[in-house]
């Protein structure tokens, strides 16, 4: 059902975790639909420093957290900003159709993150 | 790898003896039992047998049993069946919200025909109270369908108590007893159900064939219409070799009934206790008295955790369960059966379910009980709504 | 003694590698293609394929095709569901006085709820007039139902014309193409069918399995209601091993289709011919042109006798074929197909169909040759309607 990219990154998830006194955190979900994630950022010169992430979910959901925190790190706040679900999807080498909604969680938590971070840095 | 298959309430596999029998059945006795030259006649006899063997093991005599290709088309030709010959007795079903989707669904395609169905609620436990079954029954009511055990908690319903209300009220009964036929001792005549419905594959018989008893003298419109094939209550070429094995998949499980239910018990009692014991914050789902319960059967919930990581996890270590989880059905809702006992819709979707079988072995539960414990306690680290 | 199976449109015995190919899915990989675990996951990729091998057969797309149990189920399933698809824009169905049971009895159950059946009448070589067909349809018609190939006389119909009609009409129009596949090309796109229905055990697969072509974008409302299993088309789980089986019997068929048929035809005309040279006073049932006929079917009729008796007697000599006799079919009424085409009634009881198959070769047509006439003579001597 899953490609081996998406096996090898929910076995191996990086980037699990929680940042204290993170700069930015961002949820996006609800357990009545079964998937919550959340995602840590640590900033520095508007670039992410690191980044972290705890998801409640299926397979495709750890899969595209773990993906979009390795495809955000280092990376510009705004140039985080352009990375869409898609992108994240389709470096996994792709979802199931019945898991789209799953990847259309990943990019979003982190633009609620960095949102956050904008919102209670700005200024 | 070890491979540990938990998952017999989903599918068995088939019995060897099953399998040899129906062999024969493909390339040399391949013909078809409705014709009269030598291919026909060996192999209705053989058609023969098998509905006495079914008959047994539920105590009916043969001619009550139908042959049908699934537990689905069972549960789908006793609900059609009986509203298309009551349709001038009346128009109401009595059924309950745990049941299996070849009830629950067939009962929504009837509602759009107008049909009333009252869906009577379970408690915390999954249980019904027979009280308000009694209370629901009415002037229009033609059928109550009660499952005799349910697939994801295991749970076994009165249907001896269910039996005798509807034949005070003089109401028909049907029981979807897919899951209890082989596991646990299912006598028609004692429960005085009229229609029961059954399926190969869940007891160590092929996936596509089943039978549905029919007492004698219920009037039940042919779901399948064409040949005369079952005294012309359901058309189509018998699944001779499916039949067959299903003839000795139910000897097989009536000669071994007590003592195989007996060894699972053990084994389902054990993972239980093991369970309960290793991981913290869990619940058991369906009846806390595990002798409520299908011997072989056992529903709980991780707190934190979704299911379907939880079996992609188990999976990777050669354990085949199932899951309640929304994201192992295809739809977005978590378990019905969960929903309707009220389980919290986050314990609902780490729902996991371990029903065992002839090939299980202490070995397999002590394996389970090992590699268990530090998957959850992984998966809840990386869950957001765990707080250590 | 010698056995001459000549009784395939009855049923086939399943093909060495077919039986080859199905045997895996009953004890090793006997998950449930619905599971997410290891037990599921390889039987569902088996499923698929074999989805991809029967779309590849009759030229549509895998995701047209939903499995059944045979092929009384498609033909229930595309009449019903259809009917309760279209309720809104028609009540009326078009068939012909020659379809199988399978089409016919379920048309008279629609009958009962009120849905108006037109039946076509055949001429005397059981062919249709289309002028006529393309009369019956009103703005009220929702479904045209005509077989590819009929079982008793192996008459093939106007697919492509009445499929044009269909369209330009804007009529659904589904065939019945049991008898047909695997023994002449089906290809559903040339002959504009919407729906189309096929069996596993008349082409070498086993029995309890079948498919049901639904073009893209046709409304059906499921037969089988329940589970989510074939997209919500029909639930039910997965007899994996017909399925498998029914993949590669496609496969197979497909690859040999035009020797086979070349070589089956040889074998039909030469029966034909040499029962029409050898025995006196017979009647060919069907379309008298061979070619249009499918290549394996033939139907005669003997003057003076019964069919069940010809049977029994060709039985004791080893060959298996059928009749059109009431007394061979449960009811009191001889074939309703000799009946359309208004053969005799004398006639129609002594109308019997050899169906040659794979395993048939020159020495069988040759002793059913011999010992034919004698048989034959026998009996008619035994008859009180024979008189020299
Ligand atoms: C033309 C035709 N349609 C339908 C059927 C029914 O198929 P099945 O026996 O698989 O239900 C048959 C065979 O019996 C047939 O010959
Ligand atoms: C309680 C119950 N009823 C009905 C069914 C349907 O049986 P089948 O899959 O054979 O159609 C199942 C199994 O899936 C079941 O567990
Ligand atoms: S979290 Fe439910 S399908 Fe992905
Ligand atoms: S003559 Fe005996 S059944 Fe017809």
């Amino acid at each position: 059902m899953y490609s081996e990219k998406v096996m090898d990154h929910f076995t191996n998830p990086r980037n699990v975790g929680e940042i204290e006194n993170a700069d930015g955190v961002g949820e996006v979900g609800n357990a009545s639909c079964g998937d919550i994630m959340k995602i840590f950022l640590k900033v520095e010169d508007n670039v992410i420093k690191d980044i972290k992430f705890k998801t409640f979910g299926c397979g495709a959901a750890i899969a595209t957290s773990s993906m979009v925190t390795e495809m955000a790190i280092g990376k510009t706040l705004d140039e985080a900003l352009e990375l869409t679900n898609a992108a994240v999807a389709e470096a996994l080498d792709g979802l199931p159709a019945q898991k789209m909604h799953c990847s259309n969680l990943a990019a979003d938590a982190l633009h609620e993150a960095i949102k956050n971070y904008k919102e209670t840095h700005s200024a | 790898m070890k491979r540990i298959y938990m998952d017999n309430n989903a599918t068995t596999a088939v019995r060897p003896e099953v399998l040899d029998a129906m062999l024969p059945f493909y390339r040399e006795q391949f013909g078809n039992p409705s014709s009269v030259h030598w291919a026909g006649r060996a192999v209705s006899g053989a058609v023969e047998k098998a509905r006495e063997q079914v008959a047994q093991l539920i105590n009916c005599s043969p001619a009550e049993i139908v042959f049908v290709s699934c537990g689905s088309e069972g549960d789908n030709m006793a609900l059609k069946g009986t509203v298309d010959a009551l349709r001038d007795k009346g128009d109401h079903i009595i059924t309950t919200t745990v049941e299996h989707p070849a009830v629950l669904e067939t009962c929504k395609a009837l509602e759009k025909q107008g049909v009333r169905v009252t869906y009577l609620p379970v408690d915390h436990n999954g249980m019904l109270n027979l009280a308000e079954l009694e209370a629901a029954i009415t002037d229009k009511t033609i059928l109550i369908s009660v499952m005799w055990a349910n697939n994801e908690t295991g749970n076994l319903y009165p249907i001896e108590e269910i039996g005798a209300i509807a034949r005070k009220y003089k109401v028909r009964f049907h029981t979807d007893a897919v899951q209890a036929v082989g596991k646990v001792p299912v006598d028609v005549q004692k429960a005085n159900v009229d229609l029961l419905v059954l399926s190969g594959h869940k007891l160590g018989a092929a996936k596509g064939v089943g039978a549905i008893y029919i007492r004698r003298g219920t009037r039940l419109t042919p779901f399948m219409h064409g040949g005369h094939q079952e005294r012309g209550r359901r058309a189509g070429t018998h699944n001779v070799a499916g039949i067959v094995g299903l003839g000795v998949a139910c000897e097989l499980a009536g000669a071994h009934l007590e003592a195989e239910a007996t060894r699972i018990r053990a084994l389902r009692d054990r993972l239980e206790q093991g369970i309960l014991e290793r991981v913290p914050e869990i619940k058991l789902n369906g009846h806390p008295d595990p002798n409520l319960r299908l011997p072989n059967t056992l529903n709980v919930s991780f707190a934190y955790i979704e299911g379907e990581s939880l079996l992609l996890n188990f999976d990777m270590k050669g354990i085949a369960a199932s899951s309640g989880s929304a994201c192992t059905s295809g739809s977005l809702e978590p378990s019905h059966v969960m929903g309707a006992m009220c389980v919290d819709v986050v314990l609902a979707h780490s729902s996991t379910r371990f029903s065992l079988g002839a090939d299980n072995t202490e070995e397999d539960v002590d394996y389970v009980l090992e590699v268990l414990p530090p998957i959850v306690q992984r998966l809840r680290e990386m869950s957001p709504l765990y707080n250590r």
